[in-house]
C-alpha cells in the first residue's frame, strides 16, 4: 500500500493551517501556548504490544519523564499525545482510529517499535495492518524492536522541539486528506466501516476543510452513515421537525 | 472599612488564592516525586498545564450544563476564598463565617458533579458517585472539628477566631487549645484535599480518571484550576482553625504549606483506600478522636 | 363578617366550585383563581391584624355539650396558611392544563381530585384557625381525612397506603383526643389560656403524660419515628399535583399543632424541666433526638429509592426533623430557623415534586432507572429540580440553606454537637440522594424512546418557575420571610429574631446572604470567564464518549443508575434492617395473635362463658358478705 | 327453719346442677334438659323468695283470715315462668330436631364446627387452611354420635 | 294521655289477628302490619310532643302500683318504644314466603319492646323480655337454613340460661323487699338493696339482661345469629333490641341498685366487651361478622359509658346509645347485600357509588370522628369517664381509644377495598331500593344531626337529667307505700 519511504517524520505546514495572525501580541500568545504544549505533554500509551513494557522505566525513577511535563492519561479525551507501543491488529486499528478520533487537537502520534513502521515481524501477518501512517498521521517513529527508554524520550524531546517550533502540525492532515485516510480504513475495514466521530463536520469546524477531504471514500461513507448531531437543548419537539 | 477597598479584596484574594494554590500542585507534586525517588515536574509546570489545556484547539462539551458545571466548579471556589480571611485581607469572613464557608465548598462539587453526569459517561458517574461518598466519609469527622472550634472560640466569624487565637501567641493556637480536635482534623484533612490515598474516585485504570473522564482541554484546565483553590482552602482553613491565622504572610504562608505537605507525604506512602475503606476509616479513628477532643472541649 | 370567616367562606366555596363544575376543563383555572381570591383576603388580612398583638378571629362560635368553640387567625396561623394557600394556588395551576386533560383521559374524576384540593386547603385554614383545643382536634381531624381522600385518589397501590395512612392518623388523633380530654379534666376547660394557666401546677407525671400523647398523636402526621412509615408511600402514590401539595405542606400541620400545644402553651421550658428516668436527658432532648433521627433515618432511606417521587417523599419526612430541631432549639436563632424551615420545605419540594410529575407527564414513568439525559429535551424542568435540590440539600445559594443556617447556628450557640452532627449527616445524605434523582433523571445518557418527547407544557412550567424563583430570591433575600417569622416567634412567645433584609447579624458570626449570594454569582462570573478563555467549545453528541475504545451505538445503554452508591452500600447496606417495618409487623401480628383470641373465645365450642358468668356471679356473691 | 335451708339449698342446687348441665354437656338434648332445671331452679328461688313456714294459701274462705298467708304474688309469678320457660323448652327442642334433620347429629361441638362451616361458605371465605394440607375434612359429618 | 297504651297493644293485637286477616284478604295482611306500626308511631309522635319534659305513669286497669302494674312514660322511655316501633317499620323484616310469620313476629317485636320501654314492672319486664326474645328466635331463624336454625338454638341456649339467672335475680330483690313495682323498689332500694344480696341481684339480672345487650360473657350467639339471619333481621337485634336490654339493665342500675360495685361490674364487664369485640371484629372476613362483633364493641362502649355513676353517665351512653341505634341499622340494611366475604367487595362503589359512600359516612361516625355526631357521644364517654379520677375508668377510656383505633382499621380497610380499581369475580348483586332507602334515611338523619348537634345535645341532656333522677321516678309514680 505504501513505501517505506514515504515515512512522515517532518512535515511542512499545510497551506490550510498557515493562516498567518498578524497582532503580535497574538502571536506572542501563540507562541506561548505552543510553548506550554510542548512542556505538557499528556500521553495516552495504547499498548498494543511489547513497546509497552519500556513505558514504566521511562515514567518511573530512573528516566522520570515528569521532569519533562509529560504524564500519562487515560482518556483520549485528556490525552495530546497517542502512543501506539508494537504491532496493530486489524481490530485493534479500529480502536486506534476510535480512540483518535476522540482526541482533542492538537494531537500527535507515536509509533514505536518496528512494527508500526512496517510490520516489522509481524509482516507477513493476515492480522496485522502494517504500515500505521496509512491510516492516521503519525508524527513521530521511534524504531526498534523494541526501542529502549532513551530511545523513546529522544523521540518525545524530538516531537517537543516540533511542537516548540510549530512544525508538528500532522494532526490537520488528517481532516486535510480525510478521503485518503478513509479509504485505506474502508480497504481494511469494509464499506460500512464508520466512526461515532464526525470528521468531516469537525474539518469544517476547523476550516480544514480541502478538496481531498472529500472524495469517492467519504461519499460512501456518507451514503450510509447517520451523523451523530449534538444534543442540543430545546423546549419543544417542533424545532426538529423543521430540520 | 470602604466598599471599594473591600471589593479590591475580594478580587485580590481568589488571585492569591490561586498563585498559592499553584504552588501547593507543584508541592504535591515533587513530594510525590521525591517520595518515588523522581525529580519531578519542573517549576512551573502547573501552569504549563492549564495554558496548553486553555490552548487546546478541540474543546469537546456534552451540553450546556457541562460548561456550567465547569464554570460552578471555578466560581464556587472563587466565592469561597472570599469568606477565608487571609493576612491583611478578611474579605467576607463577618458575613458568612465559617458553617457558610463548609457549605460553599460543597457548590463546587455540585458544579463538577452535574457538569460530569451531563457527560453521559458512566465512568465519570461512578467517579462521582464514588466521591460524593468520600465526601460523606470525611465531612464527619470534618464538622465535628469545625462544631468544636465554633464552641470553643465562641464564634464561627473566622476573622474573631484568628483574632482570638493570636490574642495569646503561640500558647492561644487551637492546637494547643485543642489538640485532640487538632489531630481529628489533620486527620481528615487528607480525604478533604482527596489526595492519595483517598482518590479512589479518579481511579484511572479503573474507571479512567472517573469524573473527568470526557474532562478535555479548558474543561480539564478548570479543573485543575478548581485543585489548587481546593488545596489552598483546606490549608488555609485548617490553619485558621488550629494554627493561628497568620498576621503576616510570612508566618503564614509556610503553616499552610505545612499543613497541605505533612498529611500529604504521609498519606503518600499508603496505598489506595477503596470507598468503602474511606467511610471505614472516616467514621471510626477521625471521628473517635474529635468525639474525644469535643468532649475535653465542651468541658 | 370578619376577614377569617370570608376567608374560610371562599375556601369552601372551592371546594363546592369544582363539584359543580364538573370534569370539565374550567375546573382547574376556576379553581386557581379561587384560591388567588383566598391569597388575596389572606393578604389584606395580614394588613388588618397580622403582626398586631390580637388575633383576628372568627364571628362564628359554637356552643356544644358546654364546650365552646371558637376560631381565629394570629402571626402563626397566618404563616402556615399563607404556605397552605400558595401551595393550593400553585398545585392547582399545575393541575389545570394538559395535565388535567391527561388525567381526566386515564379515567380519573377530575371533579374529585379539585374537590379533594380544595377540601384540603379548607380543612387546614379550619385547623389552623383553631381557637382552643376542641376545635383544634376537629380540625386535626378533618385534615386527616381530607388528605386520606387525596391519597387514595392515586391507584390500588396509594389505597393500600392510604389505608395504612388512615390508620397510623387515627391512632395518633386518639392519642391526641386522650390528650385533650385529659386537659379538660384537669382545668375544665378547652381554652388554650385555661391549659396553659395550669401547666404550672401539673405535676411531672402529669406533663409527661401529656407531653407523650401530644407528641406522638401530632407526630403521626409529621411522620416522626416511628411512626413514619406511613408517609412516603402514600404521598409518593398520590397523584402528581397532589403529592406536591400534600409534599409542601399536609405534614407540616402537625408541627403546627406541636408549636401550639408544646412551645405555646406547655413550654419548651417545662420540657427541659422533664427528666428522662435513667438517663441524664429531658423530655426536650428525647424529642429532640427523635427529630434528629427523623433526619437521619428517612433521608438514608430515601437513598436507596430507584422511584423519584418516593425519593422525595422520603425526604419530606427527613426535612420535617430539622423544623422539629429548630423549634426545640427554642431560641431565637432555632426557632426561626425551623419555623422559615417550614416555608423554604414548602417551596422546594413542590417544585421537585412538580418537576417529577412533569417528567412523569412526559415519559410516563418516574422509575430512576428508565430515564436519564432529559435536560436536553426538558431544561426548564431540569432547571426547576436543580433549584429544589440545591434548597432540598440546603447549600447556598437557595432558601434551604438559611433555615438550616440558622439551626446550626443555634446548636452551636447551645452546644448540642451530636444533635449538630446528626443534622449534618441528615444533609450529607441529602445530598448524595438529590444528586442521584437529578442525575438519573436528568443527566447522563437519553434514552432512545425519549428523544423526541418536549418540555413541559406551560401551565406546568410556570408554577415551577415561580416556585423556584420563590426558592431563590428567599435563599437571596431572606428577611423576607423572617419579617414573617419575627411575627410568628411573637405570637408563639418565643424570643423574636432580630434580622435584616440579608440574614441575621450576630456579633459572633452572622450571616448575610445579599453579600454570600452576590459574591457566589460574581464568583461564577469570573468562572465563565475563565471559562470563555479557553477556545471555542464544540458539541457532541452523547454517543461520541469514552468507552474503552468501545464503538457506542443507539441501542447501548451507556448510563450508570441502578445502585448509585455501591461503596457506601456495601459498608451501610446491612445496616439497613427493616427495623420500623418489623416493629410494624411485629405489632400487626401481635394485635393479629391477641384478635384471633378473642374470635376464639367467640366462637368455642361451649360457650365457656357460661362458666364466667358463673364465676362473676359466685364473686359477686362473696363480695357481698351475705 | 331446717326445711328453709334445705329448700333454698334445693334452688340453689338446681340452678347450680342446670349451669354445670349447660357447661359440661356436649348433647343437644342434655343441654336443653339442663336449662329445664335451671329454670326450676329460678322458678324455686322465686318462690322462696316469701315463703312463710306454715302458711297457708291465701285465700279469704268466708271472711276468715288465716294468721300466716302465702304471698301470692311469686306464686302468680312462678306460674308465668313455667309457661314461659316450657314455651322455650318447646321451641329448643322443635329446633332441636330440626337440626338433627339436617345435620344429622346433635352433637354440640360438631354443629358448631358446621355452622362455621356453613357461614363461611355462604360468605364465600375460603376455610383457613393451606393448599398443601393433606385432605379435605369430610364436608357432612357421617357419624351420628352422642345417642343417649 | 292512655292512648300509649296502644303503643302496646295495638301491634299485639294485630299479630294475633294477622292470620285471620290473611284469610279475608292476603293484600291487607301484607299492608295492615306497617300501617299499624305507623299507627303506633303517629300515637307516640303526639304523646312525644304532648308529654314535654315531664313524666307521666300510667296505671292499668286503674290499680295503684305496687298492687296495679303502670307504665312509666318519660321522654327516655317514649323515645326507645318509638325507636323500636320505627326501627321495625325501617327494617321490616316480611319478605318471601313466610311473610305472614315474620309480619306476626315483627308485630309482636314492636309490640312487646314498646311495652319493655315503658313498662314499670321488674316481673313485666320479664315477661316482655322473655316475649322479644322468643320473637327473636324465630325471626333468627326465618330464612329456614339448617346453618340459621343451629345458630339460633345456640342463641336460645344462651338466652334461656341467661333468663334464668334473671329470674333468679328478680326472686332475690323480690326476697329482700316483696315488691316488683320499680318505683316501690326504688323508694326501698337504699335501705333494703344496698348490700350483697342486692348485688348478686344485679349481678344475676345484668348477666341475664346482657344477653339481649351483648355484654361480654354472654354475647357468643352475636356473630352467629348475624351471620345466619337475614340482614334486617341483625340490624334490628343489633340496633333496636340490644339498646332496650340495655335500657332495662340502665332502669334497674339507676332505681334499684346504688351500690359503686355494681357499676364497677359493668365496668369492667364493658371493657371487656370492647375489648374482645374490636379486636374479633378486626380479624373478621366478612361482612356480617364484621359489624356483629364491632355492635359488641360499641355496646361495650355504652356499658362503660352507664357505668359511670350520676347523670353524666347516663348523658354519655345514651349518647353512644342513640347514636349506634341510628348508625348499626343502616349498615345492616347495606349488609343485606354485601353481606359475605369482605374480598367479594373489592371494587363495588364503581357499581354503587350511593351505598358506598354512606358506609364511608356511617363509618366515619362510629369511629368518631368530629364533627359528625359519633365524635361528640365519645367525647362526652372520655370526658367523662377520666373525670372520675380512678384508674379503672382511665382503662376504660383508654381502651375505648384503642378500639375506635382498631375500628378505624378495620372499617376502612372495607372501605377502601370499595375504590380498589379491579372488581372482585363476582361483584354482589345492587342494593334494593327499600335497602338503600332505608339506610340513606338513616345517614341523612346522621347527617343532619352534625348541623342540629347542639339542641340534640341539650335534649339529650334533659333526658338523662330526667332518667337518672330517682326521686322523680318514685314521685311521678306515687305508689300506695306497701301494707
Amino acid at each position: 500500500m505504501s513505501k517505506l519511504d514515504n515515512i512522515p517524520v517532518r512535515h511542512q505546514p499545510t497551506e490550510a493551517a498557515g493562516r498567518k495572525r498578524t497582532n503580535p501580541l497574538a502571536h506572542v500568545f501563540d507562541e506561548l501556548v505552543k510553548f506550554c504544549q510542548s512542556r505538557s505533554m499528556f500521553m495516552l500509551h495504547y499498548c498494543t504490544g511489547c513497546g509497552a513494557i519500556e513505558l514504566p522505566p521511562a515514567m518511573t525513577s530512573r528516566f522520570d519523564m515528569e521532569r519533562l511535563g509529560i504524564q500519562p492519561m487515560v482518556t483520549p479525551r485528556q490525552a495530546d499525545i497517542l502512543l501506539i507501543t508494537g504491532y496493530v491488529s486489524i481490530k485493534t486499528l479500529k480502536r486506534i482510529i476510535l480512540t483518535y478520533e476522540q482526541m482533542q487537537s492538537p494531537k500527535y502520534v507515536i509509533g514505536i517499535c518496528s512494527c508500526t513502521v512496517n510490520g516489522g515481524m509481524y509482516w507477513q501477518s493476515y492480522a496485522t495492518a502494517k504500515v500505521l501512517k496509512d491510516y492516521l498521521p503519525v508524527d513521530v517513529y521511534i524504531a526498534g524492536c523494541m526501542p529502549r527508554p532513551e530511545a523513546v524520550i529522544s523521540g518525545m524531546r524530538e516531537l517537543m522541539s516540533d511542537i516548540k517550533s510549530g512544525r508538528a502540525q500532522n494532526w490537520k492532515r488528517y481532516y486535510e486528506n480525510y478521503d485518503h485516510y478513509l479509504g485505506n480504513q474502508q480497504k481494511l475495514f469494509g464499506e460500512d466501516w464508520q466512526t461515532p466521530t464526525d470528521i468531516i463536520a469537525e474539518a469544517r469546524h476547523y476550516g480544514l476543510m480541502t478538496d481531498r477531504t472529500l472524495g469517492e471514500h467519504t461519499a460512501l461513507l456518507e451514503k450510509h452513515q447517520r451523523p451523530l448531531e449534538a444534543l442540543e437543548m430545546r423546549l419543544s419537539a417542533r424545532e426538529k421537525q423543521k430540520t | 472599612m470602604n466598599l471599594s477597598e473591600l471589593l479590591i479584596e475580594l478580587l485580590l484574594m481568589p488571585l492569591v488564592a490561586f498563585v498559592i494554590g499553584l504552588g501547593m500542585v507543584l508541592m504535591m507534586r515533587k513530594i510525590a516525586a521525591r517520595l518515588g525517588r523522581r525529580i519531578g515536574p519542573p517549576l512551573l509546570q502547573p501552569i504549563y498545564d492549564i495554558i496548553k489545556l486553555y490552548g487546546k484547539r478541540t474543546q469537546i462539551s456534552h451540553g450546556l450544563i457541562h460548561e456550567i458545571g465547569i464554570i460552578m466548579a471555578v466560581g464556587g471556589y472563587v466565592a469561597a476564598e472570599t469568606l477565608l480571611p487571609v493576612p491583611g485581607m478578611n474579605g467576607l469572613a463577618d458575613k458568612g463565617g465559617v458553617i457558610t464557608l463548609a457549605y460553599v465548598m460543597m457548590i463546587p462539587s455540585l458544579g463538577m458533579a452535574l457538569g460530569v453526569g451531563q457527560c453521559a459517561n458512566p465512568n465519570g458517574s461512578i467517579g462521582i458517585s464514588r466521591a460524593l461518598t468520600a465526601m460523606l466519609a470525611y465531612d464527619i469527622p470534618f464538622i465535628l472539628v469545625i462544631f468544636g472550634a465554633a464552641y470553643v472560640y465562641g464564634t464561627t466569624n473566622l476573622a474573631d477566631i484568628i483574632a482570638i487565637q493570636q490574642q495569646q501567641g503561640v500558647s492561644g493556637w487551637g492546637l494547643m487549645q485543642m489538640p485532640l480536635l487538632a489531630l481529628a482534623g489533620m486527620l481528615a484533612l487528607p480525604a478533604v484535599m482527596g489526595k492519595q490515598p483517598f482518590e479512589i474516585y479518579i481511579a484511572p485504570a479503573e474507571i479512567a480518571t472517573g469524573p473527568m473522564v470526557e474532562m478535555s482541554g479548558k474543561f480539564m484546565g478548570g479543573l485543575f484550576v478548581m485543585q489548587c483553590f481546593q488545596l489552598y482552602t483546606a490549608g488555609v482553613l485548617y490553619t485558621t482553625l488550629f494554627l493561628g491565622g497568620g498576621a503576616y504572610w510570612i508566618t503564614f504562608l509556610p503553616k499552610i504549606y505545612a499543613v497541605v505537605a505533612i498529611p500529604m507525604a504521609a498519606a503518600m506512602l499508603f496505598p489506595r483506600y477503596r470507598t468503602e475503606d474511606v467511610i471505614r476509616l472516616m467514621w471510626k479513628w477521625p471521628v473517635l478522636v474529635g468525639l474525644m477532643g469535643l468532649a475535653v472541649a465542651m468541658k | 363578617m370578619t376577614p377569617l370567616d370570608q376567608l374560610l367562606l371562599l375556601s369552601a366555596l372551592t371546594v363546592v366550585v369544582p363539584l359543580f363544575t364538573g370534569n370539565r376543563r374550567i375546573t382547574g383555572p376556576l379553581a386557581t383563581l379561587l384560591y388567588t381570591g383566598q391569597g388575596l383576603l389572606l393578604l389584606r388580612m395580614a394588613g388588618l391584624g397580622y403582626g398586631s398583638e390580637t388575633p383576628v378571629s372568627s364571628a362564628v362560635s359554637l356552643q356544644v355539650l358546654g364546650l365552646e368553640l371558637h376560631w381565629r387567625f394570629d402571626a402563626l396561623s397566618w404563616f402556615f396558611a399563607l404556605i397552605t394557600i400558595g401551595a393550593g394556588l400553585l398545585s392547582s395551576w399545575f393541575a389545570s392544563g394538559e395535565w388535567a386533560q391527561r388525567y381526566r383521559d386515564s379515567g380519573s374524576s377530575l371533579r374529585l381530585f379539585h374537590a379533594a384540593l380544595a377540601l384540603n386547603v379548607f380543612t387546614m385554614l379550619v385547623l389552623l384557625a383553631s381557637g382552643e383545643l376542641l376545635s383544634l382536634f376537629i380540625g386535626w381531624e378533618l385534615v386527616s381525612w381530607a388528605s386520606f381522600l387525596m391519597m387514595s385518589l392515586g391507584s390500588n397501590t396509594a389505597l393500600r397506603y392510604a389505608m395504612r395512612y388512615v390508620t397510623y392518623a387515627f391512632a395518633g388523633a386518639m392519642a391526641v383526643l386522650m390528650g385533650l380530654v385529659l386537659v379538660y379534666t384537669r382545668t375544665g376547660s378547652f381554652e388554650f389560656q385555661a391549659f396553659r394557666d395550669a401547666v404550672p401546677s401539673m405535676d411531672a407525671d402529669t406533663v409527661w403524660l401529656l407531653f407523650g400523647l401530644f407528641a406522638a398523636g401530632f407526630g403521626v402526621k409529621m411522620a416522626l419515628l416511628p411512626f413514619h412509615l406511613w408517609q412516603a408511600k402514600a404521598y409518593a402514590e398520590t397523584p402528581g399535583p397532589g403529592a406536591a401539595f400534600l409534599g409542601a405542606i399536609s405534614s407540616r400541620m402537625g408541627l403546627f399543632a406541636m408549636i401550639v400545644v408544646l412551645v405555646q402553651i406547655i413550654g419548651v421550658a417545662r420540657l427541659v424541666e422533664l427528666p428522662v428516668p435513667f438517663t441524664f436527658l429531658s423530655g426536650r432532648d428525647l424529642l429532640a433526638w427523635v427529630a434528629v433521627f427523623t433526619i437521619i433515618f428517612p433521608t438514608f432511606t430515601a437513598l436507596r429509592q430507584h422511584d423519584a417521587r418516593r425519593l422525595l417523599a422520603w425526604h419530606g419526612i427527613g426535612q420535617g426533623g430539622y423544623m422539629l430541631l429548630g423549634i426545640l432549639i427554642a431560641d431565637d436563632l432555632g426557632s426561626a430557623g425551623g419555623l422559615m424551615h417550614v416555608f423554604n420545605h414548602a417551596t422546594y419540594q413542590a417544585v421537585l415534586f412538580m418537576s417529577v410529575t412533569a417528567v412523569i407527564h412526559r415519559t410516563g414513568t418516574s422509575d430512576l432507572n428508565k430515564l436519564g439525559g432529559l435536560v436536553a429535551r426538558m431544561p426548564l424542568s431540569f432547571l426547576a429540580m436543580l433549584i429544589g435540590i440545591i434548597g432540598l440539600a440546603g447549600l447556598p445559594p437557595m432558601n434551604g440553606f438559611v433555615s438550616k443556617w440558622l439551626v446550626y447556628r443555634a446548636l452551636i450557640l447551645e452546644g448540642s454537637p451530636l444533635l449538630f452532627l446528626g443534622a449534618v449527616i441528615g444533609t450529607l445524605g441529602t445530598i448524595l440522594s438529590v444528586y442521584k434523582l437529578i442525575h438519573n433523571t436528568f443527566l447522563g445518557q437519553l434514552r432512545l424512546e425519549h428523544v423526541d418527547i418536549e418540555e413541559a407544557p406551560s401551565s406546568m412550567l410556570w408554577p415551577m418557575m415561580i416556585l423556584s424563583t420563590v426558592v431563590f430570591v428567599t435563599g437571596y433575600f431572606p428577611g423576607l420571610v423572617l419579617d414573617w417569622i419575627a411575627s410568628v416567634q411573637a405570637a408563639v412567645g418565643l424570643p423574636v429574631l432580630a434580622h435584616h433584609l440579608g440574614g441575621v447579624h450576630i456579633d459572633k458570626g452572622g450571616l448575610d446572604m445579599i453579600w454570600v449570594v452576590s459574591v457566589l454569582l460574581a464568583g461564577f462570573g469570573v468562572g465563565a470567564l475563565v471559562f470563555l478563555s479557553g477556545n471555542r467549545s464544540k458539541r457532541v453528541h452523547q454517543l461520541d464518549n469514552y468507552a474503552g475504545g468501545h464503538f457506542l451505538t443507539a441501542d447501548t445503554r451507556y448510563q450508570y443508575s441502578d445502585n448509585f452508591y455501591p461503596g457506601l452500600m456495601h459498608l451501610i447496606g446491612p445496616w439497613y434492617r427493616k427495623s420500623f417495618r418489623w416493629l410494624e409487623g411485629g405489632f400487626v401480628s401481635t394485635v393479629d395473635t391477641v384478635s384471633q383470641l378473642m374470635q376464639g373465645l367467640y366462637r368455642h365450642t361451649h360457650p365457656a362463658f357460661y362458666l364466667l358468668a358463673v364465676v362473676v356471679f359466685a364473686l359477686s356473691w362473696v363480695m357481698g358478705g351475705d | 327453719m331446717d326445711t328453709i335451708i334445705i329448700l333454698y339449698t334445693g334452688a340453689f342446687g338446681l340452678i347450680f346442677i342446670g349451669i354445670a348441665g349447660i357447661v359440661l354437656s356436649r348433647h343437644l338434648v342434655r343441654i336443653i334438659f339442663a336449662i329445664g332445671l335451671l329454670e326450676a331452679g329460678a322458678n324455686l328461688l322465686l318462690l322462696l323468695a316469701t315463703w312463710r313456714d306454715g302458711a297457708s294459701a291465701p285465700i279469704i274462705v268466708g271472711g276468715r283470715v288465716p294468721a300466716l298467708m302465702a304471698d301470692p304474688v311469686p306464686q302468680a309469678l312462678v306460674l308465668t315462668a313455667i309457661v314461659i320457660g316450657v314455651g322455650i323448652l318447646a321451641l329448643a327442642l322443635s329446633l332441636a330436631l330440626r337440626v338433627q334433620h339436617a345435620w344429622g347429629t346433635l352433637d354440640m361441638r360438631a354443629i358448631r364446627l358446621r355452622l362455621e362451616e356453613e357461614i363461611d361458605d355462604a360468605a364465600g371465605i375460603e376455610p383457613p387452611t393451606s393448599a398443601d394440607a393433606p385432605a379435605p375434612r369430610p364436608t357432612a359429618p357421617a357419624t351420628r354420635e352422642g345417642g343417649a | 294521655m292512655n292512648e300509649l297504651v296502644l303503643m302496646v297493644a295495638l301491634p299485639l293485637l294485630t299479630a294475633f289477628l294477622l292470620p285471620v286477616i290473611d284469610r279475608l284478604s292476603s293484600l291487607a295482611a301484607r299492608w295492615i302490619g306497617p300501617l299499624v306500626l305507623l299507627l303506633t308511631a303517629i300515637i307516640g309522635l303526639s304523646a312525644w310532643s304532648q308529654t314535654g319534659s315531664g313524666a307521666i305513669t300510667i296505671e292499668l286497669g286503674n290499680f295503684r302500683p305496687p298492687l296495679g302494674i303502670d307504665l312509666y312514660v318519660d321522654q327516655l322511655a317514649l323515645l326507645f318504644a318509638l325507636a323500636v316501633t320505627l326501627g321495625t317499620l325501617l327494617l321490616w323484616p316480611a319478605e318471601g314466603e313466610q311473610r305472614l310469620r315474620q309480619s306476626t313476629l315483627a308485630l309482636l317485636l314492636a309490640g312487646s319492646g314498646s311495652g319493655l320501654a315503658l313498662s314499670g314492672d321488674l316481673f313485666n319486664i320479664y315477661v316482655l323480655y322473655e316475649l322479644i326474645a322468643v320473637v327473636s328466635y324465630g325471626l333468627a331463624a326465618s330464612r329456614g337454613t339448617a346453618a340459621g336454625q343451629a345458630a339460633t338454638l345456640r342463641y336460645l341456649i344462651v338466652s334461656a340460661f341467661g333468663a334464668a339467672l334473671a329470674l333468679a335475680g328478680i326472686a332475690l330483690v323480690y326476697q329482700a323487699t316483696g315488691t316488683l313495682n320499680l318505683a316501690q323498689l326504688a323508694q326501698l332500694a337504699p335501705t333494703q338493696l344496698n348490700n350483697g344480696q342486692g348485688l348478686a341481684a344485679f349481678v344475676l339480672m345484668l348477666v341475664g339482661f346482657g344477653v339481649k345487650a351483648e355484654l361480654f360473657p354472654v354475647n357468643t350467639w352475636v356473630p352467629e345469629v348475624y351471620a345466619t339471619a337475614p340482614a334486617r333481621v341483625a340490624g334490628l337485634l343489633a340496633g333496636v333490641v340490644s339498646k332496650l336490654a340495655l335500657l332495662i339493665i340502665v332502669r334497674l342500675l339507676i332505681l334499684l341498685f346504688p351500690q359503686p360495685e355494681a357499676l364497677t361490674v359493668m365496668l369492667v364487664l364493658g371493657i371487656l366487651g370492647v375489648l374482645t369485640g374490636e379486636l374479633a371484629a378486626w380479624r373478621a372476613r366478612d361482612f356480617n361478622r364484621m359489624l356483629a362483633f364491632s355492635s359488641i364493641g360499641q355496646l361495650g362502649i355504652m356499658f362503660i359509658a352507664f357505668s359511670i355513676p350520676g347523670k353524666a353517665g347516663v348523658f354519655a351512653g345514651l349518647a353512644v346509645a342513640l347514636h349506634h341505634l341510628v348508625v348499626k341499622p343502616a349498615l345492616f340494611l347495606l349488609a343485606q347485600r354485601w353481606g359475605g366475604s369482605l374480598e367479594h367487595l373489592a371494587g363495588v362503589a364503581k357499581g354503587s357509588p350511593l351505598a358506598a359512600a354512606l358506609f364511608i359516612l356511617l363509618a366515619l361516625s362510629l369511629i368518631g370522628v368530629p364533627p359528625l355526631p359519633g365524635f361528640w357521644a365519645k367525647l362526652l364517654v372520655m370526658i367523662h369517664l377520666l373525670e372520675q379520677q380512678s384508674s379503672l375508668y382511665a382503662l376504660g377510656a383508654w381502651i375505648i381509644m384503642a378500639g375506635a383505633a382498631l375500628e378505624a382499621n378495620y372499617l376502612f380497610r372495607v372501605a377502601s377495598s370499595f375504590y380498589r380499581r379491579e372488581a372482585a369475580a363476582t361483584p354482589p348483586a345492587a342494593h334494593r331500593t327499600g335497602d338503600l332507602a332505608g339506610a340513606s334515611l338513616l345517614g341523612a338523619a346522621l347527617a343532619a344531626a352534625v348541623f342540629l348537634i347542639v339542641p340534640l345535645a341539650d335534649r339529650i341532656e334533659a333526658m338523662a337529667g330526667q332518667a337518672a333522677d330517682r326521686d322523680h321516678y318514685i314521685q311521678t309514680v306515687n305508689p300506695e307505700p306497701l301494707p
